[in-house]
């Protein structure tokens, strides 16, 4: 167990991926100099600037480079600095990426981890803080992970990076410094969530940095009584059906929170699914806690309307209890 | 080079032109005549020289990368006409197993990585070919094929800038065949043209009468032994002529009278090499023979593909993949 | 009432808003030969090449620069062809266009109607059959619509235009030539969904080509003495959650049938809301019908595997009466 | 042109480039002295010969498009200082009300359509802006600001291309400090340099020495005659240097040793332009007048600012679109 945080974790999984696979390689705008956050720092000194490469400003071509280097055989991680800039290169990540393997009956593959920091930081505004993790789960042949603690951060990334899928992998902008004992040990099983508390009375899904919302918020309930089940998906696709409607059919209640615009998220498929799979099990109201949908702007305090808090889960808890 | 080994190369494009032809004329006929084509098909009907001339000077472990107008390429990079004919057709045992149909035909058994149905799509992704084969230290290189259309796309500039500034084993290659669609490229063009754009990208840039095989032929060759000999990333500008519509279901009434008849009067790829081989003492008995022996093995593929059975239908859920595929989710 | 095809419809709609508002164009690839599916068929003789614009291959520029032209006084009618193709114009649509309005404070619009064919259509595979409908739904300051028939499409194709928001139009390709009676008359209020039968037993929500399949499976239902309500929501932001609730709380039972892959499709936003806000109105299981997680083929009998049928409708709604 | 003229010119560049600097500097001082911006913003000391001499050039209904680091440009447009910096505060009266911040400051009252977060994204919409003034008729015309890193997005290519096919009255700057984040941008850009690939998509391209306020000045003069004359779109290579991190927050140690050092005491714009005073006449006091005069504008401007109330929380909800808007929602 080493003590390290977010930013280091997933840094850490990288630089071990890369001294056991020399297939293994990063590639984005200003890695040699760590990225934005430093997520790369140290990494291009230690396996060269062939391997860390650095790259235009040309977000189609480095996704679709990588794509092309995937193919003949290597494995890329891909740097998108923000999720938002992801968006130039839709089209190689949604028509050619996540599809290719299909549409030619199997005969390629793209074994690559694309790296989309999301998230609400620091007065970014609207174009430097949307999590649109409800749009990759619905493109057909990609993975989507959205670890919230160091824990995780290093565990996923390793299954993401010896994964033979595309994986969209999302971390979030505003936990990088989050700290947290970390076992090197631990393998992740991709799609398995993650019981981040054991309880009762009223189940909480979530995942990124609202699930650690969610268990803060699971100690204030409890403090008034109520015993919550924090369920943090992490894995966005596959996702964990089994544990949430088990503890959907044992509490009852359903709570899903999440930072990304509440309209289309990925909080509505998680409630439809358990409306489908557990509809007769459910013994009130469900809550879908999740931003309006407007725009993160840049002034602080309206910054934090759009923001999921720790206050609206407990009251989104109490009221599936009718308290 | 001597005379049999110029002759026997000229005869190699032919074949291989009238290959190509007739492999989209039987496919044509499919499409129109049988109904066996449900989706579009692009011809390259007039095309074949570039085709012929890229492909004789890469080999099967090179890479290729091609558009919606693909059937030659494909074809001339070695892939079996019988796959591809099953994959128009939807079919079993199509390259890629029915899945694609003509405007994603791969075979990434002879180096070819996939048509492309989006325009210009293929041109980042063939420069990471390229990157990958390069830092895997293979000494493969790649050739990547696409419209004049294409080089209004951003990818054109993010793709050969990314093979300059990383100096990559590639050649690209703008087959010009004057149409975007319906659209006459050169009024949605503006400059000087595709070879000055990609020179200002830093790459060397030949231009060359597309349908001249020989004249493709041997501008690829000096091409690619540079890029054999680890030369930087180099452009191809090849000018040709779509004498069909735009897929096969379109009549093209949209160019002007006589455009057409005259290419195809003049300036037929195929007409002209058998110029060539004429000059160099073929007689019209082995043309003609070249000739019936492609239509008689397209022929054959036709009836064959016809003959094939539509894929298992458990195949449309297979290969998504690994993690949370359909197959899995259905259980 | 005249009677007309749904293409012909929305070219009519254009074609009348171009002759009477002189800052209308439309501007996309081969418009002046009637674009793909003949939308556009007699506008540039009519309106001239500078109003019925030909553009190069450039999806980013076409939807940039229709932006810019919108900022500055024109309202343009942007075609992208098929709908895949408009993921080259992700970052303009979804980081520009979506979020100026409200990150220059009220300063710009951006009254534009894009235009982007959706749907399975003959043979045409993984690039040519997408109906991404949900993506949009997800991003704040975008409206979302999806005629069914031709009179919606005359109706709401007006309405597009004359709104001032960007309006994300997506037409079916299937269903082109559909035909139908036209009342020119009629306006559409955009966001009330169309109640396309009144029934007591279920309620069906769909919308696009999929709502026409529900009509038919309605007749089908009602043969084996079901009576269903179906509910063609035509707009998906805003979407009628009244008309949609009401229907619930008198039925007690819910279908909703999409093209798109029901993972993260806006099926899941429908169930979702209903499962919130009526929940205790529903009397039996939830369906929800969408493709599964798989891409579309180009062989025939595997496309047929991804797309929702009328059968599947049926069945559909029989479960919910435990039938 | 008369001396006077001269004078008056060159002191109005001066005047523009003191009151951008100071106005960054304060800027400065407000992110990390007083922790008043919480953003990131971009400053653009050392460049700001560009925004001044290109902007004299441009009337108010004029449009300009820009970038991240876009104050000088807006100040140079004519945009109220206050309203910038309570924009960087994030305060109502801000430019946007406080929704944009740094990298989207916007004033269309002066037609400043706005800075933008993506790089090279204003490409295409100013080329679409250019072509919706000619739509209409208006003889406005427009200028597009980008950095050098703009120069290798696919944007660059479809956006100046479209400018050339529709032949839009619009100019294109690069204004190129060298530096893209904390990459030496010309390690990532193949081929001569962007005038190249400007000449390539058709634009005629001109290159200025971009601190040279006086050069920036006379070269947009005579573009901007062009354009209003109805000549083509023009491209505009302004090679400068950002004296600064890329952010406030970057201390930019990735740099050479002695190469800022070197261009803040050799090459710095406003420097420059107090020679060219010096040489015209003007005594030290008077260019210290116009130094202190700046300061204390946007000292006062900071000042201001800072004391200005934060936005209702209710416009977090306004703006978004009329139809289905988050206060409709909420009803
Ligand atoms: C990004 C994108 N835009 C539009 C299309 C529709 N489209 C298919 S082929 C074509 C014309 C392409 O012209 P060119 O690149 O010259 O190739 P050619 O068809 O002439 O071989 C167009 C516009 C597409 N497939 N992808
Ligand atoms: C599409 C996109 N990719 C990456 C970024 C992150 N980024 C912001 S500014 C910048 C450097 C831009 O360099 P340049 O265009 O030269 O402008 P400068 O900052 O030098 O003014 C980068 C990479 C972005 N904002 N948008
Ligand atoms: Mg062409
Ligand atoms: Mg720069």
């Amino acid at each position: 167990m080493v003590n390290m945080t977010y930013v280091e974790a997933s840094r850490l999984a990288v630089r071990e991926a890369m001294q056991g696979d020399p297939t293994v390689w990063c590639v984005g705008e200003d890695l040699g100099r760590g990225s934005v956050f430093g997520q790369y720092l140290g990494l291009q000194d230690e396996f060269g600037p062939d391997r860390v490469v650095d790259t235009p400003i040309s977000e189609a071509a480095i996704m679709g480079a990588a794509f092309g280097a995937a193919m003949v055989g290597t494995r890329p991680i891909v740097e998108m600095r923000f999720s938002d800039f992801a968006l130039c290169a839709t089209d190689e990540l949604v028509n050619q990426i996540a599809k290719a393997r299909f549409m030619f009956g199997g005969q390629s593959r793209a074994p690559m981890v694309i790296r989309k920091p999301i998230g609400i930081w620091r007065s970014s505004a609207a174009q430097h803080s949307q999590s649109l993790e409800s749009w990759y789960v619905h493109i057909p042949g990609l993975v989507v992970l959205c670890p919230a603690t160091p824990q995780d951060n290093y565990s996923m990334m390793k299954a993401a990076i010896a994964c033979d899928d595309p994986v969209v992998y999302l971390e979030h902008k505003n936990i990088w410094s989050m700290q947290g004992e970390v076992d090197t040990t631990i393998r992740a099983e991709l799609g398995k969530a993650s019981l981040r508390r054991k309880g009762r009375d009223v189940t909480i899904v979530s995942w990124s940095e609202t699930a650690n919302l969610c268990v803060h918020a699971a100690a204030t309930l409890a403090e008034q009584g109520i015993d919550a089940e924090v369920i943090d998906l992490r894995s966005l696709w596959p996702w964990d059906k089994g544990m949430v409607l088990d503890s959907v059919r044992k509490t009852g209640r359903l709570v899903v929170a999440h930072e990304s615009v509440a309209v289309g998220g990925f909080g509505g498929e998680v409630v439809a699914t358990v409306a489908e799979m557990a509809g007769d099990a459910l013994k009130g109201p469900v809550r879908r806690l999740g931003a309006p949908r407007s725009l993160v702007a840049y002034a602080p305090n309206l910054e934090d309307k759009m923001r999921v808090t720790k206050d609206m889960i407990v009251t989104g808890a109490k009221e599936t209890l009718g308290k | 080079m001597d005379k049999s080994h110029n002759t026997q190369t000229a005869r190699d494009l032919l074949v291989m032109m009238e290959r190509i032809r007739a492999f989209e004329e039987q496919a044509i006929l499919a499409a129109e005549r049988d109904n066996l084509v449900l989706g579009a098909i692009h011809p390259s009907i007039g095309q074949e020289a570039c085709a012929a001339g890229i492909m004789t000077h890469f080999n099967r472990d090179d890479i290729l990368l091609s558009t919606h107008r693909g059937h030659g390429h494909t074809l001339a990079k070695g892939a079996d006409p019988l796959a591809m004919m099953r994959e128009l057709l939807g079919r079993t045992g199509g390259c890629c197993g029915g899945k694609g149909g003509s405007m994603h035909i791969a075979d990434f058994g002879v180096g070819m990585l996939g048509a492309n149905g989006v325009v210009g799509a293929n041109i980042t992704i063939a420069a990471g070919a390229a990157h990958g084969l390069k830092m895997l230290g293979k000494s493969a290189i790649v050739v990547d094929i696409f419209g004049d259309g294409a080089a209004n796309r951003g990818p054109f500039l993010e793709g050969i800038n990314w093979a300059s500034v990383f100096d990559l084993p590639i050649l690209f290659v703008c087959e010009d065949n004057q149409y975007s669609a319906t659209t006459k490229t050169s009024a949605m063009t503006g400059g000087p043209g595709v070879a000055a754009r990609a020179e200002a990208l830093g790459l060397r840039a030949t231009v060359v009468d597309g349908n001249d095989a020989e004249a493709v032929a041997r501008t690829t060759h000096e091409i690619t032994t540079r890029l054999r000999a680890g030369g930087g990333p180099e452009f191809l500008h090849a000018i040709t002529y779509r004498q069909t519509g735009h897929t096969s279901f379109d009549p093209a009434s949209y160019r002007p009278d006589g455009e057409a008849e005259k290419s195809i009067a003049d300036n037929d790829p195929i007409a002209r090499q058998r110029a060539v081989l004429g000059a160099m003492g073929l007689d019209r008995a082995a043309l003609k023979a070249i000739h019936d022996m492609a239509q008689a093995e397209m022929v054959q593929v036709l009836a064959d593909a016809s003959a094939t059975p539509f894929p298992g239908d458990e195949t449309a859920f297979t290969d998504v993949q690994d993690l949370g595929s359909p197959v899995q989710e259905a259980r």
